[in-house]
């Protein structure tokens, strides 16, 4: 065999009181596709860190090309070639897509930068991707599935002199097509002779593209296996431990009376007549491309903005939200899409984060939160959905899908009946996605009503009861869960099959309504 | 965190057994609790600043608003109104001029800073102006008990300000207004999106300030026994330096009172303690910058991970 | 409760406090050097403390509560407000600590109804000050003249006994216009500053008078840029240096000398007559003079 | 950000408005060329306080670092040297000032607030000591001539302050250091772990605005004839107001220099305009601090999203 590309070998990290890695071995070979799996906190991202330069290893040795590198900061890694996605996205928000994707790196001389090399060498790598996104559009101005693509556009800006490629859950925030890009374009340059590193909870990524595999857990090699020779069954109770029967346990629930009733919402330039119906019981999926308006769309029903047009009613009640707190008090919960920017206190310990939306119960009347009252309520919910965490520990030091958790906790613990999730398995792993979509039947079972969005098509056709698929601010169509099948969805998102393909309850409801 | 208040708190036993080491007048207990009250008004407006540091806000107006709630204090009194009625009205005034800076910052969605800054302007022209410049002074004894009365041995300044830490001490640990300081500094969107009311909160929260700041200045007036439209230039600074040395984040989310106490008690220990030791003026501000900057960098040594 | 001060007292020279409003104005630094060769010819320990602004009443309290920490024999002080500065001089009382008031009167009233009573009071009045300002713009321009004032920070009691003195003198003169009078806090480029933007709107300005030198000296500037050099009066107020040079040179017309050096020469001699259980007049007055071209070689030597 | 910039000058268009229909003085050559050169000290602090603001720092040190550094002319100048060797000099302390203020903030990691809040203490103090408290007056004509003298009708200062914002906007616009001004405040993890060398950047962030506070001292020093050690008091409070007034955000990231400068020609033409009309100083500060607030609020009223 030839030499290796990369060793590392016998990596340790601690954080104050964690042993993130315990002596982690991991070899990669020039041109192959390398898959890191593992449970949340399993250790992933700390080792992918250490590789990037932004942690320093307690032990451990790493080798390239079998000579020994010592990589003391990010731009050490840059020089050896080593590039990383990293799972938290890292982009400059106030400058331009161009900017950041060349940020470190941009064509100068004497300092002084060559815009025009600078915007066509962005534009090729963006055509590259596959992806329309304006250059000199600043990047706070994209939704979250085009800052991934910016990030991934970024790690690609010097391909020429990457030997090794590190992504970090880079389609958890990407819709199939942009995966089937991404994929081709990993394709391309594992062929090159690119040493790729990918890391991934979508357990079907792994055989598209990987050749082999190492599994962590809890700090530790597992294993590393040519993904030949492994099954999908074999890598989950390789992470977990365990077994798992079935990725989509759906259990239908007795659908009861509606909850939540939308009509006509609509946004200038965003969301355009925007009806549908939740029913008690009833988990509602909804699927669209990048920048359909999903998000938009849980926004606006959740009092996160405010709508123009159209009516909104809870059990057959007209309602109008001035705040997220109004929603709540009508039993509504929201878990949002970027859980760094909109779903978590980085800086309040677990318990709190949990018990934020309960406050005012938790509290009482006279506003004073009794000792110990938080850690009381999230204990349970701790439990329950498995947070690999303590109630006290800073929800920033957290992995990414245990943050997650936390935020879905956030309305576990209260008595919301109507939950709006969006992407609620973005970044958590097999076996919490299972306990997540239990939970989701928990929930159902006691009359709770779900609207799910999802990027990934198998869960949502997997768990929804019926599945609306948005395209550009509308509600291009409806499905059945008998009627939704991968293509007639996929298809409605690109706008291409007509309005509705099937019967629509709360289209119905809303034709046959008497006024008043 | 605790780390943290640990730090700075072995920064205050430092400087003081130094100082105890260089001049015999520090460690008496007349030297001790002068120290104590003088320090009292710098901390109680720094108790209201903490508030606006952990929600992620910074308020330069409090010195201003010293100036107005206490010349509206000595005017009252002056128009022969008791103190049962003159420190309420006082205090309505700071609150409402801290109200005002939270409903422009919260409603306007401006940045503390400039609304602030514009308020340490507006209420100090507003004191002037109501004052026409003069001072207000001359005060009954019951009124300046306030200042010059000991229960015990412990003068009133300290025993108001050792109130003031222990009720905001437990507003900010065990009420959920409290708990939505440190969320709304933590992260304004996720604290809103988890039903925190925002535009109660937040003008609270500087209202907070006002109050402090108007407690402040009931002291101050009663020390000087004399109320100032000049009074109170610079506490901003003076508040700010004490919050940010006690560790708490000028990006808000992390920080505690007693953290603040200490940074007060930092900044009263020294210009005491260089008052003692007879060091010349000019000296003495380039020592005291030097602590300031030298006491966070012990402290954020002490505190730092290993990454 | 001063058995520090006294083992203290024994064995070394006895200390007397000089408490200024602040060192970063030249009227306190040539008070701290008239002191300080007092202090040295009579063999006393000075030592100087002052707040780092002027107006800081409060400071200078906090200064005086830990001086008097230390057992200084004697108090010179410069009260940054004459009736708030009472509350630190009734702890010195308390401490028996001796006081002497420079520069700037206690409020009679409000000092009686504290008891407190200063041992003497070294100074010149800043009222009569300014009435000997204005009295001057009234012989100088032969009582017609369109005046601009630069006002010091509003609030501040100095600068108004100062303004008030010069318009108290001027208002008998029907010929005296004030047309205008703005704040340019004490500070040079304010007086710069301001001094230019009034210029704009009342260009027929011909004297000025500046509540201090400081800002006179901007004004100067001022009066320079915009050409007008010579065709401006400027009666300033400390007799600073700078403006004794600027009215040899001609470009500054008058400046009230309070003789700061004096009176802190005069502070430290008292103490130690105080010390020595000799007992003072109530006041003592040091003379107030208006420098001008003519007196300004006399003035400087005096001062020094 | 446009829309943004916009916005301010639109606000400064008003101002002008408003005083040229209130007093006839206001809109002459003279009395613009006035403003213009009375805005420059201000303008030229401000651009360096933009740079440090868009990194997502403050500088409270500028006000004490145009005294030091203006002492230190003046003492190098009275000691007879030239200027062509006296303002290097002097450049040279203000740079570095601030590159220490920028090497403690990164290595040290210390808030920017506690840091420059110390420098601010210390250098004024430096200033205050080296000088024994006393100006350092009385300068040669071809020194003066940077304050005094006109090319063509255009004061110098007001071409100095073309010059320095030409430059800066340079500087910020074009090159990979401005850029990386903008990365670092906008996303500092971000812009280390895509390789820029913040150990490098943050001291020069920190070196520009202390040459800025230098270059503030010449033109001050030229302009007074004479070196104080107490000017810049405030000036602070000033620059960071030019600097948010024109649109810079706090957080850092984002704004531009033309914002700055069109924030300190409002702040410029206001003081001018009270003069002109004789406003009261009382009222002076209200007003003072009402605009300031009033121009962020139009400015955000046009800028903001709908929501
Ligand atoms: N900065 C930190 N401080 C303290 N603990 C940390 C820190 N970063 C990571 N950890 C801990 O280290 C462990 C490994 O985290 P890591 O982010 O590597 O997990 P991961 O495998 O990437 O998980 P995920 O799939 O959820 O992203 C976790 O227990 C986490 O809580
Ligand atoms: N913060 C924002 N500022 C400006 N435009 C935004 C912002 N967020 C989203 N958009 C735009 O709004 C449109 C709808 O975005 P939205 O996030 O609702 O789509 P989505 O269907 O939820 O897609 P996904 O969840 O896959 O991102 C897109 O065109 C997007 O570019
Ligand atoms: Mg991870
Ligand atoms: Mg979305």
């Amino acid at each position: 065999m030839e030499r290796p590309a990369l060793t590392m070998a016998g990596i340790r990290k601690s954080f104050p009181g964690v042993v993130a890695l315990d002596g982690v071995d991991l070899t990669l070979q020039a041109g192959e596709v390398h898959v890191l799996l593992g449970e949340n906190g399993a250790g992933k991202s700390t080792l992918m860190k250490i590789l990037a330069g932004a942690y320093r290893r307690d032990a451990g040795e790493i080798l390239m090309q079998g000579r020994p590198v010592d990589i003391a900061g990010p731009r050490d890694a840059r020089a050896l070639g080593i590039r990383v996605i990293h799972q938290e996205l890292s982009l400059v928000p106030s400058l331009s897509v161009a900017e950041n994707i060349f940020l470190g790196a941009a064509p100068s001389r004497f300092g002084v930068i060559d815009w025009a090399s600078l915007r066509a060498r962005a534009i090729r790598l963006l055509s590259d991707l596959g992806v329309a996104i304006d250059p000199d559009a600043p990047v706070n101005r994209l939704a979250l599935p085009q800052r991934q693509m910016v990030e991934i556009a970024k790690a690609l800006a010097d391909q020429q002199s990457a030997s090794v490629l590190v992504m970090d859950e880079p389609t958890s925030a990407l819709t199939s097509r942009e995966v089937d890009v991404l994929f081709g374009l990993i394709e391309r340059l594992a062929k090159r002779g690119v040493a790729i590193v990918y890391i991934t909870h979508r357990l079907d990524e792994v055989y598209r593209i990987g050749h082999r595999v190492t599994v962590l857990r809890d700090g530790r090699n597992v294993s590393t296996a040519m993904l030949g020779d492994t099954s999908v069954s074999g890598l989950v109770s390789m992470m977990a431990n365990r077994d798992l029967a079935d990725h989509y346990p759906k259990q239908p629930a007795p659908i009861g009376n509606e909850l939540l009733r939308a009509e006509g919402l609509g946004r200038a330039g965003v969301l355009e007549d925007i009806s549908f119906s939740i029913r008690a019981g009833e988990i509602v999926g909804m699927a669209g491309l990048m920048g359909a308006g999903r998000t938009d769309v849980a926004r606006a029903i959740t009092g996160a903005d405010r709508v123009d047009r159209g009516r909104l009613f809870v059990r057959g009640r007209a309602v109008s939200f001035r705040a997220p707190a109004d929603a709540i008090r009508e039993g509504i919960g929201l878990l949002p899409e970027d859980r760094k920017a909109h779903g978590l206190v980085a800086l309040l310990n677990v318990a709190r984060n949990i018990a934020l939306p309960q406050s005012r119960k938790v509290a009482g009347p006279a506003g004073i939160v009794p000792r110990r009252a938080e850690a009381a309520l999230a204990a349970p919910v701790i439990r329950d959905l498995r947070i690999k965490a303590t109630p006290d520990q800073q929800t920033r030091q957290l992995s990414g899908g245990n943050q997650q958790k936390v935020v879905l906790g956030k309305w576990v613990a209260g008595d919301a009946r109507i939950f709006v999730f969006d992407e609620p398995t973005r970044g958590v792993d097999i076996g919490a996605k299972v306990e997540i979509y239990q939970l989701m039947n928990r929930l159902t079972a006691a009359g709770a009503g779900i609207l799910m969005i999802s990027s990934e098509l198998p869960e949502l056709l997997g768990m929804s009861d019926r599945i609306l698929v948005m395209h550009r601010g509308r509600i291009q169509a409806e499905f059945t869960a008998a009627a939704a099948t991968q293509e007639r969805v996929l298809s409605a998102a690109l706008g291409l099959a007509g309005p509705v393909l099937s019967e629509s309850p709360a289209r119905t409801a809303r034709a046959n309504r008497v006024e008043g | 965190m605790k780390a943290r208040r640990f730090g700075t708190l072995i920064g205050l036993v430092v400087l003081c057994l130094v100082l105890w080491a260089l001049t015999p007048f520090f460690l008496t207990v007349s030297n001790l609790l002068n120290i104590a009250e003088q320090t009292s008004i710098n901390a109680i407006v720094a108790a209201g600043m903490t508030f606006v540091i952990l929600s992620g806000g910074i308020d330069l107006s409090v010195g201003s608003i010293v100036a107005l709630s206490g010349v509206v204090l000595g005017l009252s009194l002056h128009a022969g109104y008791s103190p049962a009625v003159a420190l309420p009205v006082m205090i309505a005034a700071g609150v409402l001029a801290g109200a005002t800076n939270g409903l422009l910052i919260d409603r306007g969605r401006l940045p503390p800073f400039i609304v602030t800054l514009g308020m340490m302007s507006i209420a100090r022209g507003a004191a002037l102006l109501i004052t026409e410049g003069r001072p207000i002074s001359g005060f009954e004894e019951s009124f300046r008990a306030l200042a010059t009365a000991r229960v015990g041995f412990v003068p009133a300044p300290v025993l108001i300000m050792a109130t003031v830490y222990l009720v905001a001490h437990f507003v900010l640990t065990r009420t959920t207004f409290g708990r939505y300081v440190y969320a709304i500094g933590g992260n304004e969107d996720a604290a809103r999106l988890s039903g925190v009311r925002i535009h109660l909160h937040k003008p609270a929260i500087y209202a907070v300030s006002g109050l402090t700041s108007a407690l402040a200045a009931m002291i101050l007036t009663a020390r000087l026994n004399s109320a100032q439209p000049i009074a109170g230039t610079m506490y901003e600074l003076d508040a700010i330096a004490a919050t940010v040395i006690g560790g708490t984040s000028l990006m808000g989310g992390e920080g505690t009172l007693a953290g603040t106490l200490i940074g007060a008690l930092i900044m009263g220990v020294l210009r005491n303690g260089l008052n003692l030791l007879g060091v010349s003026s000019f000296l003495q501000q380039i020592v005291i910058g030097g602590v300031i900057v030298g006491a966070v960098l012990v402290d954020t040594v002490l505190k730092r991970p290993r990454t | 409760n001063r058995a520090g001060g006294d083992s203290n007292a024994a064995t070394a020279r006895p200390v007397v406090a000089l408490v200024l409003k602040t060192l970063n104005h030249p009227f306190f630094v040539d008070m701290r050097r008239g002191a300080q060769e007092a202090a040295d010819r009579l063999g006393v320990t000075l030592q100087v403390q002052a707040a780092e602004r002027e107006v800081d009443v409060e400071k200078q309290m906090q200064i005086v509560e830990n001086l008097i920490q230390t057992g200084v024999r004697v108090l010179c002080i410069t009260p940054s407000g004459s009736r708030e500065i009472l509350s630190a001089l009734v702890k010195a009382k308390n401490a028996n600590v001796p006081v002497i008031v420079v520069d700037t009167r206690l409020d009679a009233k409000a000092a009686a109804d504290a008891g407190v009573r200063g041992e003497t009071f070294i100074g010149s009045d800043n009222y009569e000050g300014g009435r000997l300002a204005g009295r001057h713009a009234v012989t100088v321009t032969g009582g017609k003249a369109r005046i601009g004032i630069l006002e010091g920070i509003a609030g501040h009691e100095t600068a108004d006994s100062r303004l008030r003195g010069f318009r108290d003198a001027v208002a008998g003169e029907p010929g005296m216009a004030i047309v205008a009078s703005q704040p340019a806090n004490w500070e040079r480029d304010q007086g710069f500053n301001v001094f230019q933007n009034m210029l704009q709107a009342h260009p027929n300005i011909d004297t000025v008078f500046a509540a201090s030198d400081l800002m006179a000296l901007g004004a100067i500037e001022a009066i320079a840029a915009a050409g007008k050099t010579g065709k401006i009066r400027v009666i300033g107020f400390d007799a600073l240096d700078d403006a004794k040079r600027a009215i040899d040179a001609g470009t500054m017309d008058a400046s009230v000398a309070q003789f700061p050096y004096e009176m802190g020469k005069a502070a430290v001699e008292s103490a130690v007559k105080v010390i020595n259980g000799e007992s003072l007049p109530a006041d003592i007055m040091v003379k107030l003079e208006m420098v001008t071209k003519a007196t300004s070689g006399k003035a400087t030597e005096g001062s020094r």
